[in-house]
């Protein structure tokens, strides 16, 4: 693995290289260079196959984080590309060229995180959402149980409490002022 | 990439039918609609019998799990991933199971590694006794799919004897699993599975021997060898194409390494040689089973964990994936060291097959066969949209 | 036959584009008056004894329906056979949680069936939200979208819990207390207020029969 | 001696009501046959009678014009006229209908008149689905006409007549008389084509729930759909009536009619259990294949 990292570092300035597992690393590339990286890993890495590309959503750094999952069957290797965007202005490479599929992950990650990818087919159509009117819903202020306290209607009756304290009064009774 | 963008057609660059000039006739195929897996719709578009072009429309099942987990505790969200992927649950729990492990780095014991694998197995055995009934349904079979789901009930028996839930049974926790095996469940197991070889020899004899069914499904959704690596193409709808790939012999995750087994490849890689394929996949699954009966070690089954209030995982991320029924089942789970997980992404095989896979495929099919070429890429939609 | 002769105000249809409005009913549902009560009685009978539910798995509580409609728990017996077009099918199965995509085919194959029909929710997500009370794409009541006649609760609902369901459904019909369609026709306004309320982008018609 | 029009009526309508509760039974016996091959118990026998009136108690019902209501009229008379020119019960007074006054030919115009009114009504109805079922329908039914017609052609030649009871009169004093018999060929011929007649599997795509829902009836409700299922048991019961004057010997007492049609209907039980269903132009190229080959030959064997 290593030569391929070293490779990746010399070729396109990878770095942060980590072996979380024997057959899984993860390393970190520019956002403007995504493209090649993954052009090259599928060409001329062996690194075929995509098993799935998403994105994190690191809003303490104001960045997305997009990871992009590769697998070598050769080697039986997988490899996690990872890339940070500016969360005020996302938008990165589209890759619906390099894999068949790939569009339909931008479409996602355009719906659910609000990033663009310019030239990927379909990426401005609803995905799974219809309608929808919220902010993208999977970056992390959007508050999922808020909007829906607001939108949907609930049954009277149901009350959610907190695990912790819930648990302390049920098994310690006396623990619970 | 020049050679292999033949194979890659995006939707923007397909040649789209003029719909004004009344030639063809826009029609939907679900959501409701019987011949279609689960709930999801295809918007079609044919001229004459035959399908022109095709748009998938998911999204009908979208709960925003990935959102939910977010605001969740890690040992909260564990009911709620069984619940991704309605006829594989299992795979779920270990995949997020295994995850929590790898970052908590907490060793299971062997006995666990041993009934995890074995349950992965039986549940792979009842999602292809269901799937073999939809497969022989969609073609108007419907004598295979009143066997077939009869015996897949005959395994929910025995996973409600091992783990007390039907459908959803949240017997892989982390660190282990929930309960040791209850008395003779082995017993039991072994019987199941004698039953159930015997009612597979019927089937392939009705079904796979029938003229009709093969006049159906032969060189129905013909998918080339390169497409798999183009489409991310996995599992059986991958081995049909002959490339020997399989995650339990390539991650050599849980006791597989231990088993004897191939992977199973096929030739003919239309729904017929799919159908043959996860047949055999079948065969496999019980056998590997009766292996595991054998040499299911003993000892403990769970190791102890912290308190799962408090139970705060140390950052960092990882991938975790397994070969399910229908291919590479992954979770991609990062943490950043509080005691909720900061991102779950979930991979379903389904994600390829059923959007972009059947969109490419279903073009120049006959409007009868769209639901058996959507059952024989054996796609599960809530694993879309999640 | 009719409980009010005088015809309500058309509906508006505005979620339609203008040429396409004339193609849609604008007549909002009208009550149904029961026959007199023996010819009733008679009726609901038969309405009991032949369920025809309409095949649209809508959430994972489709997947306990194969095991009912196959040799296991064999629901034909009691007269109860999948259906699969709205216009002939008596029965809806909302199958477990309904995401707001989905609320809007339920509305429409709800209205598209012929009364009297009924409804059957499965799960606890369709009671109370079940564990997705707090996701933004799920409904957390399905009565207030569609009214409910038999509630069945679990996660999920075993084949057993469901045939029970389906005859306590029956014990209801026979009873003539199963007038789903009528209360949707009284509440029309209501109901349409709910889920337009939900349904952010309307782009159907207000009723469609 | 021959008995006044209004007898004849009435001991018509009484024909007609003892054959269509007859298909309903049939129906329903046939459903739980079935269910004991997939290991079911099965609908009650009566569900059929059940399902009719559901259908007809339905409080509205929907239209799409003068036409679409039409089209279950037709077939009912399509099943109804069908059933008036066949003998039912041989030298009967009761059950032969009115066959003296139709032949054969008005018995086949009827077969299909039925189909081509339920095609106009159903493309009325304005669903894609209608509309493509009844596009398979018609070509399919236009495949297994040419068979059936070879097999008719053959009986007509072999005895020489077009009047049905004729020809059940030239069957009777044993088996050895039978169509069957004498001319097996036009039978095979005939049953194959059968089989495309009644939508069994495996030619049942035309009312396929999973390939396309479910055909022409798709938009018909309530009691257009009570007149369609009515009409289901008593198209039935006319033709498996004659296939068995045509080719069985015909019956001579109420007793030997039900045994023999339930015998004939039984076969479409048999094969529509173990076969999945084939595409329409795989069944078209079915039915202009062998069975028309057979219908040929038997014209050639009766004609020599």
């Amino acid at each position: 693995m290593n030569e391929l990292a070293t490779e990746l570092t010399r070729r396109y300035g990878a770095r942060d290289w980590r072996d979380q597992r024997k057959d899984l690393s993860s390393v970190v590339v520019d956002a403007l260079r995504i493209r090649d990286v993954l052009a090259w890993l599928k060409d001329s890495g062996g690194y075929r196959h995509l098993s799935f590309a998403s994105a994190v959503d690191n809003i303490e750094r104001n960045a997305f984080t997009l990871v992009y999952t590769l697998r070598n069957h050769d080697l039986g290797h997988s490899l996690m590309v990872h890339c940070d965007i500016d969360r005020s202005n996302p938008t990165v490479d589209s890759i619906h060229l390099l894999w068949g599929q790939a569009w339909t992950y931008q479409r996602e990650m355009k719906e659910w995180f609000g990033i663009d990818f310019p030239g990927s087919p379909r990426v401005d159509e609803e995905f799974v959402l219809e309608g929808w009117q919220g902010p993208p819903m999977m970056r992390r202020d959007f508050d999922s149980r808020k909007y829906s306290d607001e939108t949907y209607a609930e049954r009277p009756g149901r009350v959610t409490s907190d695990p912790a304290t819930h648990m302390k009064s049920k098994m310690y009774p006396e623990a619970v002022p | 990439m020049k050679r292999e963008k033949a194979y890659i057609i995006p939707p923007a660059e397909r040649a789209t039918p003029d719909l004004a000039s009344g030639k063809y006739l826009v029609m939907w195929q679900g959501p409701q609609h019987p011949g279609i897996t689960g709930n999801m719709s295809l918007k079609l578009v044919v001229e004459g019998d035959s399908v022109v072009d095709c748009e998938t429309h998911v999204g009908y099942l979208h709960r925003g799990f990935e959102k939910l987990m977010e605001s969740r505790l890690w040992m909260q969200n564990f009911p709620l991933v069984c619940r991704i992927a309605v006829p594989e649950p299992d795979f779920n729990e270990y995949c997020y199971a295994a995850a929590l492990e790898e970052l908590a780095g907490v060793e299971v014991p062997a006995r666990s590694v041993w009934l995890r694998t074995m349950t992965l197995e039986m549940i792979r055995l009842a999602s292809f006794l269901m799937w073999i009934g939809g497969q022989a349904g969609a073609f108007g079979h419907g004598t295979i799919a009143q066997w077939s789901v009869t015996m897949r009930d005959y395994v929910l028996d025995l996973f409600e004897e091992l783990s007390g839930g039907r459908i959803y049974h949240m017997y892989i926790i982390p660190g282990g699993v929930r309960a040791d095996v209850p008395k003779d469940f082995f017993k039991h197991l072994l019987d199941t599975l004698t039953i159930i070889e015997k009612n597979l020899d019927d089937i392939e004899l009705v079904m796979f021997h029938n003229v009709v069914f093969k006049m159906r499904a032969e060189g129905l959704g013909y998918i080339p060898k390169e497409w798999v690596d183009t489409y991310g193409i996995t599992g059986p709808n991958a081995r049909a194409t002959g490339i020997p790939r399989d995650l339990r012999k390539d991650l050599g995750y849980l006791a597989y390494p231990q088993l004897d087994f191939e992977p199973i490849t096929c030739t003919k890689s239309d729904a017929f040689g799919r159908a043959e394929l996860r047949l055999a996949e079948m065969y496999q699954s019980i056998n590997l089973i009766r292996q595991m009966v054998d040499k299911m070690p003993s000892g403990a089954i769970r190791e102890k964990l912290p308190n799962p209030l408090y139970w705060k995982i140390p950052a960092g991320e990882t991938y975790v994936s397994a070969e399910c029924t229908r291919g590479e089942y992954g979770f991609y789970v990062v943490s950043d060291g509080s005691d909720k997980p900061r991102r779950v992404v979930v991979r379903g095989p389904s994600y390829t097959h059923a959007v972009s896979v059947m969109e490419r495929l279903v073009r120049g099919v006959n409007i009868a066969d769209v639901a058996g070429l959507m059952v024989s890429l054996h796609t599960y939609p809530p694993e879309v949209e999640r | 036959m009719f409980v009010k002769k005088v015809k309500p105000a058309p509906l508006a249809n505005e979620g339609l584009i203008p040429q396409e409005r004339d193609l849609f009913c604008d007549a909002a549902p009208q009550e149904y008056a029961p026959a007199n009560k023996v010819v009733e009685d008679f009726w609901n009978w038969a309405r009991a004894q032949s369920l025809w539910i309409l095949g649209f798995g809508t959430g994972c509580g489709a997947i306990e329906l194969r095991p009912l409609m196959t040799s296991r728990f064999d629901m034909y017996r009691y007269g109860i056979q999948p259906r699969p077009t709205p216009r002939q099918s008596s029965v809806f199965v909302i199958g477990g949680y309904a995401s707001v995509k989905t609320l809007k085919r339920i509305v429409r194959s709800y209205e598209q069936m012929m009364g009297p029909k009924f409804v059957v929710a499965l799960g606890s997500c369709t009671i109370n939200g079940g564990m997705y009370w707090d996701s933004y794409n799920t409904i957390k009541r399905i009565d207030q979208y569609i009214p409910v006649d038999v509630y069945i609760a679990g996660c999920m609902p075993r084949p057993e819990a469901l045939l029970a369901g389906f005859q306590e459904l029956k014990k209801i019909i026979r009873a003539g207390r199963a007038e789903g369609q009528n209360v949707y026709a009284k509440n029309f306004e209501w109901y349409k207020e709910n889920q337009k309320k939900v349904i952010k982008d309307w782009n159907m018609p207000d009723y469609n029969w | 001696m021959e008995p006044s029009l209004l007898a004849r009526i009435g001991y018509a309508f009484l024909s007609l009501f003892v054959i269509t509760n007859y298909g309903l039974l049939l129906i329903g016996s046939m459903a739980r046959i079935s269910a004991k091959v997939q290991g079911r118990v099965g609908q009650p026998v009566y569900q059929p009678y059940l399902d009719i009136i559901k259908s007809s108690a339905k409080r509205n019902s929907i239209g799409h014009g003068v036409m679409f209501y039409l089209g279950p009229v037709f077939r009912l008379a399509g099943g109804v006229g069908t059933y008036m020119f066949i003998p039912a019960v041989f030298g009967s007074v009761m059950f032969r209908n009115f066959s003296d006054s139709g032949d054969l030919l008005l018995v086949m115009y009827f077969i299909f008149f039925g189909q081509l009114g339920m095609a106009l009504g159903a493309g009325e109805g304005g669903h894609p689905y209608s509309a493509l079922g009844v596009s398979r329908g018609l070509a399919q039914m236009t495949a297994f006409e040419v068979p059936f017609a070879l097999s008719i052609i053959a009986v007509v030649i072999q005895y020489k007549t077009l009047d049905i009871t004729a020809i059940v009169a030239a069957q009777q004093g044993g088996f050895l008389n039978w169509t069957v018999a004498t001319n097996p060929l036009a039978v095979v011929a005939a049953l194959i084509a059968f089989l495309g007649m009644s939508m069994h599997n495996p030619f049942s795509v035309v009312i396929a729930p999973q390939e396309i829902p479910i055909g022409p009836p798709t938009e018909y409700q309530s009691n257009l759909l009570g007149m369609l299922q009515t009409n289901r048991a008593i198209f039935n019961g006319a033709k498996l009536v004659l296939y068995m004057n045509l080719f069985f010997g015909g019956a001579t007492n109420i007793v030997v009619m039900v045994i023999k049609t339930f015998l004939i209907y039984f076969i479409n039980v048999f094969v529509g259990q173990a076969f999945p269903r084939l595409r329409t132009d795989q069944s078209i190229r079915f039915f202009l294949g062998v069975p028309t080959l057979i219908g040929i030959a038997s014209v050639i064997i009766a004609a020599i």
